[in-house]
C-alpha cells in the first residue's frame, strides 16, 4: 500500500460511495471530460459514464440546485464548486432551499457541496474563500474541514452517507502537500461528522483550530515546547456543524487557557463563537483572556508579500500564546 | 376515449376548477375574519392553467408548483385538509407550522415543496428530472413559474441546464399581467414570453390560459415532447390577476377595464358555459358539484380548525433528518418504513400533503 | 410639527436626500407605482419620476449589480430589497463585487442596501431574515440597524452619505409601531455611523443588542429594576460595522457583567463576536460569564405559537440577567 | 475618412493586435520563469474581437471588460505599464497587488474593473449605462462576456434588465468554443449565441471573431443602435481559444484538427494578409510597427520590474473608501481632486490605469 496525498484521499472517498452507492452522482464544472479543476474526479467519466459525472455550464444556481432536486428524489450528489468562491452564485438555494427543506418538509437532503478553500495559493480575492462562517451560523447545513488526509477521506464518506447537506471544504493548499501523504486503511472507514480530535496534548493551554491551521498551530506548539517548555494541546475541530463542545470544553477544563485559531476573517468568524460558548459556560475555568489569531478584516490579497502578512503563521501564533501563557 | 369517458374527465375538470376556487374563497374569508395570519395568495382566474396543465400528468410524474398554483395542488391529490391545516398553521399541516401558504411537498406523490424565492424552484425541478432521465422513467416534471419569476437568474439557469441535458420537464409560465405592481411592460420587452425558447433550443408556444381545453392541450403536446426523451418545453399560459396580489393588496395600479376585460373572460364561466351548450353539464349535476364542492371545502376547514397548533416546545427541532438509509424515490419499496425518505420522521408518520387518508369525502 | 413613525422617517430621510442631492436615486421591485411593498417611498415616482425612482423587474442581481454601476460613476444609489430575505438572491453582488472594490480598485461605491428585516410579523421562514451576521463577517460593507425613529432617519441619511456600501436594515415589525412615533428636528441631522449609544444607565450589568430588540431590552431592564432593584444599561449597537468597540468597552468596565440580545440565531450570530472581543480585551474586568440570549438555531417558523418561543422575549432576558446578577 | 486616414486607422487597429498579441507571450514567458504567480489567462487569437469591438467606442464610451479582453484595455488607452505591474503584482499596480490579472479598472476613463465571478460584471454594466441615460449622455458602454458566462443567472438578469429600461448597452459574447474545457455543446442548445437576443427582445447578430474587420461593422450597428437610444444588443463573436484555458492548462481535450482549423484562421496573419493585399503594410512598416511593440512590451516589463512590491504592513488598509464628496464621472470638474473619485485616494495620486502618464511610448 502506498501512501496518498489529500487530494487522492477525497478522490477515493468519492470513487468507493459512487462504487458502493448507485445514489451517489458528481456534477460540477469541468468534473468529467477534465476530471475537475484539480483533477479530483479524474478517471471518474470513463469509470462512471456521463449520467454520474455530469459536466455543467457555469451556472452555480443550477449545479447546487439540480443537486436539491436529485436529493429530493433520495439520491446523493455531490455538487462541486470550481473553486468554493463561486458558492455565493448559488447562495439562496443552499440557505434558503435546502438548509430549511427538512425542517419545512420533513424531506432529507443528502447532499455534498464541495471544493477548494483557503488560501496559500496565490490566489488573489476571489480564488482564496474561507466560507465556513456564512454557512456556520445558517441552521441546516453540516460544515466539516479536513486537515490530514485520513481524515479528508473519512470525512468526505460520512459527507456523503449522511442524510443533510453538507458543505464539505477541503483546503487546496494541503491537495498535494507532501508531509501529508498517508497510507491509508484498506478497509472502508468513515470519520464521524461532528467529533474533534486533540492532535497533540498539553496541559498549559489549549489551541482551538482548524484546517490548514491545525499545521501552523502544530508547528506553533512544538516551538514552544521547544524554547519556552510549554506543553500546549491543540484541538482540531475537523467539523463546525455540528460543533464537538464536548471535546472543547474538556480540554479547556485541564487547560484553563484558550487561543483560537483560524485562516478565516477575525471579526464575526467561527472563531467568535468558540471564544462566546466558552466566555459563557466555562468561565470559572478560565485563568486568561481568550485569544485569537486570524486573517485581518480586509479581502483576501493577490501579492505574495501580503499574503503572507495576511495569513495567520506560526510566528503570530507562537508571539500571542507566549503573551497568553504569561498571563 | 369513449363519449362517457370524455364527458367523465370534462366533469372531472369542472370540478377541480371549481373546488380550486371554492378553496381559495374560503381562504380569503378565513383571512379576512383574521384566522389566517400573513401573506395569503390567492389565483382566481387561474385555474384552466392550474388545472389544464396539472390534467396533462400520469402518475409517477411530478409537479413543482409555485404560490398560485392550488389547481395543480389539488388535481395531483393534495388534500384540501392538508391545505387548510396548512393555511391554519396547525401542528398536524405537512410543515407542521413551520412554513405556510402553499410551501408543502411531498416527493413520493411527486410534489416538489417551494420556497419563497421565486425561479428557484426551477433548477430544483431539473434536479429531478436528471434522477428520472437516469433511471430511463418515462415520467416528466411539470415545473411553473410567474411572468415576474422569468426576470431571475435562476429561470435562465434553469431552463438552459434543461436544454443542455435534454431533461423531461415541462417549463409553464403563468403570465398573469402583473408581478406584484409591476406589468409586464417594466419587467420585459417581448411580445410572449414563449419565445425566451427560442434562446435554448426548447420548443415554445403560448396559448391562451383561460382555456382549460386549450391549456390541456398545448401543455399536453409539451408533456408528450418531454416524455418522449426530446428534452424541455416551454409552455406561456396567457392569464390576468383579477385580483390584488396578496388578499392584503387592493391593487388599484391595475386599469379597471382592463380587469373588467379579464374578468368577463373567467375560465370557469366560460368553461361552464361550454360544458351547458355540449349539454355535459345540467343544472342537477352543477348543484351536485357544488354540494360536493362545499362538502370537501367545509370539511377541510373543520378539520383543520379542530386540529392542534404546533408546540412551541418543539421550536429548535427537526433542524437536521436522522441517520439511515434513503429510498430513490419510485423505486419499488421506496415507502418501506426502514427507509429516512419513507414516512415524515420528524411525525413518525406518513407524508400527509395527499389525500388517500381521507378518499372518501375528497376524491370524485 | 407632528410625531412620526418610523416608516416615515425612513421615507423622509430617502426624500430630503433625494432633494437634496441629485446623485442620490431609489431602484427595487414595486418601488414605484406602487411606492414600495411597505409604501416606504409612497409619492415618490411623482416627485422625482421614474429615472430617479426605478421599478425593476424581479431580479436582485440585476438591482444589485446595477446599483454597483451606477455608484462606479459616482451617483448614490439606493437599492431595496422588497424583504431582506432576497438579498440572497443578489449575493454575490455584494459579497464579490461590491465589497472588495474600493479596497480593489481605489474607487469609491456609495451605495445603501436596504429593506425590511426580521420577525414578529408572521412572515414565516422567508419573509422574517435578520442577515446582519453575513455581512459583519464580510470586510468592506457597513452594517446598520435603527431601533428608533430618530435614528431610522439619521442613519439612513448617514448611510446614503457615506462613500462605501452599507446595508441598512430597517426592522418591519418598528415600521408602524405608534410607541415609536416620535417629532423629529426640523432641521437636517444624521446619526453618525459607528457610534452605539446608551440607552439607559445602570451599574449592575450591561445589555449589548440592537435593532428592535433594544425595545425588549428595555423593557425587560424596567422590570429588573422594579422587581428586584437591579440598574441595567443598556447599549444600543445602531451599528455593527464599524462597531463601537469603546463605548461597548467603557460600559463593561463600568458594570462588569454582560447580556447580549439579538432577535438572530445564536450560534456565530453577531452576539459571538461582542463576546469574544470582552473575553479577549477586558478579561480583567468580567464578574461573571457572558450570557446570550438569541434565538435558536432553526429556521424561523411561521405559527404563531412557534414564532413567540422563537423570538427572544422580555421573560427570557429577564430569567438570564438574574442568573447573570446572582452570579 | 480620406485614403489615408483609413491606411492610418487600419495600421493602428493592427498596431493594437501585435501590441496586445506580443504583450500576452510576454506574459507567459514571465509565468513560465516563475515570475508570474497565480492564474494567467491569455487570448491568442480572440485580438480581432477584442481590438475591433474596442475601435467602434468613442470618448466617454465605457468598456467593462473580461479576462480574455487585454486588446480592450490597450485600445481603450490602459498602460500597458499598468498592466505589467497588475501581473507581476507590484505596489504601485492598479490594485497596489490587491488582485491580480486584468482585474483592472479606472471609471474616468471608462474601465469597470471586473471579478473573477464570470457573469457578475454585465449587470455592473446595466448600471454605469444607467447613469448615461439618466444624465442624456450619448454614450454607450461596451460589456464583454465568454460563452460559458452566458449560462449565469447574471447574463439572464443584466440582459432582461437592459432591454427593458432600453439601456445604451453594447453586449458582446466571445465565444471561443469552450468554458474551460466545457465545449459549447455542453452548454447551450442553440446554434448561435446571438439567438439569445430573441429573448430579450433586443437586435442580436454573430460575426467571425477572427475577422477583424467584420467585427468592427458588425459591433459598430450595435454599438451605433445603442448609441441612438434605441436600446441595448447583443453581438456574438465567434472566435477560438487555441491556447489553453490558462498557461497552466495543456488543453488536451480540444481535438487538434479542431485547434489547426482554428490556428489557421489566425486573425493577426488573416489581417496582415489583407493589410499587405491592400498595399498598407510593407515590409518596412512592419519591422517599423514591430520595433514599436517591442519597445512597449520591455519598457512596461522594465518598469514593473523596477517597481516596488506591495508594503505588507498596508495588509489590513483600503477596507473603506474615505468621507468627503463624490464627483459624477463625466460631468465637468469630475477629476478635481477635492473629490474622493477624483484620484485615487489610497494613495492620494492619479488612477494608474491608463496611458496619458507615458503617451510618449504608448501611444501611435
Ligand atoms: C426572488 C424573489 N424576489 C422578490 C420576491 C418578492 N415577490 C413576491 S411575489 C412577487 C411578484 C411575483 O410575480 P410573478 O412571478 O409574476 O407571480 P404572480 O404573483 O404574478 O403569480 C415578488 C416580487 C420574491 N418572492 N422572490
Ligand atoms: C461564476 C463563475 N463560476 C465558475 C468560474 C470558474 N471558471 C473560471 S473561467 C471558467 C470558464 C469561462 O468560460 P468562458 O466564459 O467561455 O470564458 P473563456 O475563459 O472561454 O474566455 C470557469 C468555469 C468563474 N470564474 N465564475
Ligand atoms: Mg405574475
Ligand atoms: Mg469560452
Amino acid at each position: 500500500m502506498t501512501a496518498v496525498t489529500y487530494l487522492e484521499a477525497i478522490s477515493q472517498a468519492i470513487r468507493e460511495e459512487m462504487r458502493r452507492d448507485e445514489s451517489v452522482f458528481l456534477l460540477g464544472e469541468d468534473v468529467g471530460t477534465y476530471g475537475g479543476a484539480f483533477k479530483v474526479s479524474a478517471g471518474f467519466l470513463e469509470e462512471f459514464g456521463p449520467e454520474r459525472v455530469i459536466d455543467t455550464p457555469m451556472s452555480e444556481t443550477a449545479i447546487i440546485g439540480s443537486a436539491v432536486g436529485a436529493a429530493l428524489m433520495g439520491m446523493r450528489p455531490i455538487a462541486e464548486m470550481q473553486y468554493i468562491d463561486f458558492i455565493t452564485c448559488g447562495f439562496d438555494q443552499i440557505v434558503n432551499m435546502a438548509c430549511k427543506m427538512y425542517w419545512r418538509s420533513g424531506i432529507p437532503l443528502p447532499l455534498v457541496i464541495r471544493g477548494p478553500t483557503g488560501g496559500g495559493t496565490h490566489g488573489g480575492p476571489f480564488h482564496s474563500a474561507s466560507p465556513e462562517a456564512w454557512f456556520f451560523h445558517t441552521p441546516g447545513i453540516k460544515v466539516v474541514m479536513p486537515a490530514t488526509t485520513y481524515d479528508a477521506k473519512g470525512l468526505l464518506k460520512a459527507a456523503i452517507r449522511d442524510n443533510n447537506p453538507v458543505l464539505y471544504l477541503e483546503h487546496k493548499l494541503l491537495y498535494r502537500l507532501p508531509e501529508l501523504r498517508e497510507e491509508l486503511p484498506a478497509e472502508d472507514y468513515i470519520v464521524p461528522l461532528g467529533k474533534a480530535i486533540i492532535r497533540r496534548y498539553g496541559r498549559h493551554m489549549t489551541i482551538l483550530t482548524y484546517g490548514a491551521m491545525v499545521h501552523q498551530c502544530l508547528r506553533a506548539a512544538e516551538q514552544l515546547a521547544a524554547e519556552d517548555g510549554l506543553a500546549v494541546e491543540v484541538v482540531d475541530l475537523r467539523s463546525l456543524t455540528p460543533l464537538d463542545r464536548e471535546t472543547i470544553k474538556e480540554s479547556v477544563k485541564r487547560t484553563n487557557k484558550v487561543l483560537i485559531v483560524h485562516e478565516d476573517t477575525l471579526t464575526g468568524g467561527v472563531g467568535a463563537e468558540l471564544a462566546a460558548l466558552l466566555a459563557e459556560e466555562l468561565f470559572d475555568y478560565l485563568d486568561g483572556p481568550i485569544m485569537r489569531v486570524a486573517a485581518p478584516d480586509a479581502p483576501y490579497p493577490y501579492a505574495p508579500s501580503l499574503e503572507m502578512a495576511y495569513l495567520p503563521g506560526v510566528e503570530r501564533i507562537v508571539a500571542v500564546a507566549r503573551q497568553l501563557a504569561a498571563y | 376515449m369513449s363519449e362517457a369517458e370524455r364527458a367523465n374527465l370534462l366533469l372531472q375538470i369542472y370540478y377541480y376548477m371549481r373546488l380550486t376556487r371554492a378553496m381559495e374563497d374560503r381562504t380569503r374569508t378565513l383571512f379576512l375574519q383574521g384566522r389566517i395570519v400573513g401573506g395569503v395568495y390567492t389565483a382566481q382566474g387561474h385555474e384552466a392553467t392550474t388545472v389544464g396543465a396539472a390534467m396533462t400528468l400520469r402518475d409517477g410524474d411530478c409537479i413543482v408548483p409555485q404560490h398560485r398554483d392550488l389547481g395543480m395542488h389539488l388535481v395531483r391529490g393534495v388534500s384540501p385538509r392538508a391545505v387548510m391545516c396548512q393555511w391554519l398553521a396547525r401542528g398536524n399541516a405537512p410543515t407542521l407550522g413551520r412554513d405556510g401558504q402553499l410551501h408543502i411537498g411531498d416527493m413520493h406523490h411527486g410534489v416538489v415543496p417551494m420556497i419563497s424565492m421565486l425561479g428557484e424552484s426551477l433548477p430544483v425541478a431539473c434536479g429531478v428530472a436528471l434522477v428520472m432521465k437516469m433511471r430511463r422513467r418515462s415520467t416528466i416534471v411539470l415545473a411553473t413559474c410567474g411572468d415576474g419569476a422569468t426576470s431571475t437568474g435562476a429561470f435562465h439557469e434553469a431552463l438552459n441546464f434543461a436544454a443542455v441535458q435534454r431533461l423531461p420537464v415541462v417549463f409553464v409560465i403563468e403570465n398573469n399581467g402583473y408581478a406584484y405592481s409591476t406589468p409586464t411592460s417594466k419587467q420585459f420587452a417581448i411580445e410572449q414570453l414563449s419565445q425566451r425558447a427560442l434562446a435554448y433550443g426548447m420548443p415554445g408556444e403560448s396559448v391562451d390560459g383561460n382555456d382549460v381545453l386549450a391549456v390541456m392541450e398545448v401543455v399536453g403536446r409539451a408533456v408528450d415532447h418531454a416524455r418522449s426523451g426530446q428534452g424541455p418545453a416551454l409552455v406561456e399560459c396567457r392569464t390576468f390577476r383579477v385580483r390584488g396580489h396578496s388578499e392584503a393588496d387592493k391593487a388599484d395600479y391595475v386599469p379597471s377595464a382592463l380587469r373588467e376585460e379579464w374578468l368577463a373572460r373567467d375560465p370557469i364561466r366560460r368553461f361552464e358555459e361550454y360544458l351547458t351548450a355540449q349539454g355535459l353539464l345540467t343544472a342537477e349535476s352543477r348543484r351536485e358539484i357544488e354540494s360536493r364542492v362545499r362538502a370537501v371545502v367545509d370539511d377541510a376547514v373543520a378539520f383543520a380548525e379542530a386540529s392542534p397548533l404546533p408546540d412551541p416546545a418543539t421550536v429548535g427541532d427537526y433542524v437536521f433528518a436522522p441517520d439511515g438509509p434513503i429510498a430513490i424515490v419510485g423505486e419499488p419499496g421506496a415507502t418501506d418504513p426502514r427507509y429516512v425518505n419513507a414516512l415524515d420522521t420528524r411525525t413518525g408518520r406518513p407524508f400527509c400533503t395527499m389525500s388517500q387518508v381521507e378518499e372518501a369525502v375528497t376524491r370524485l
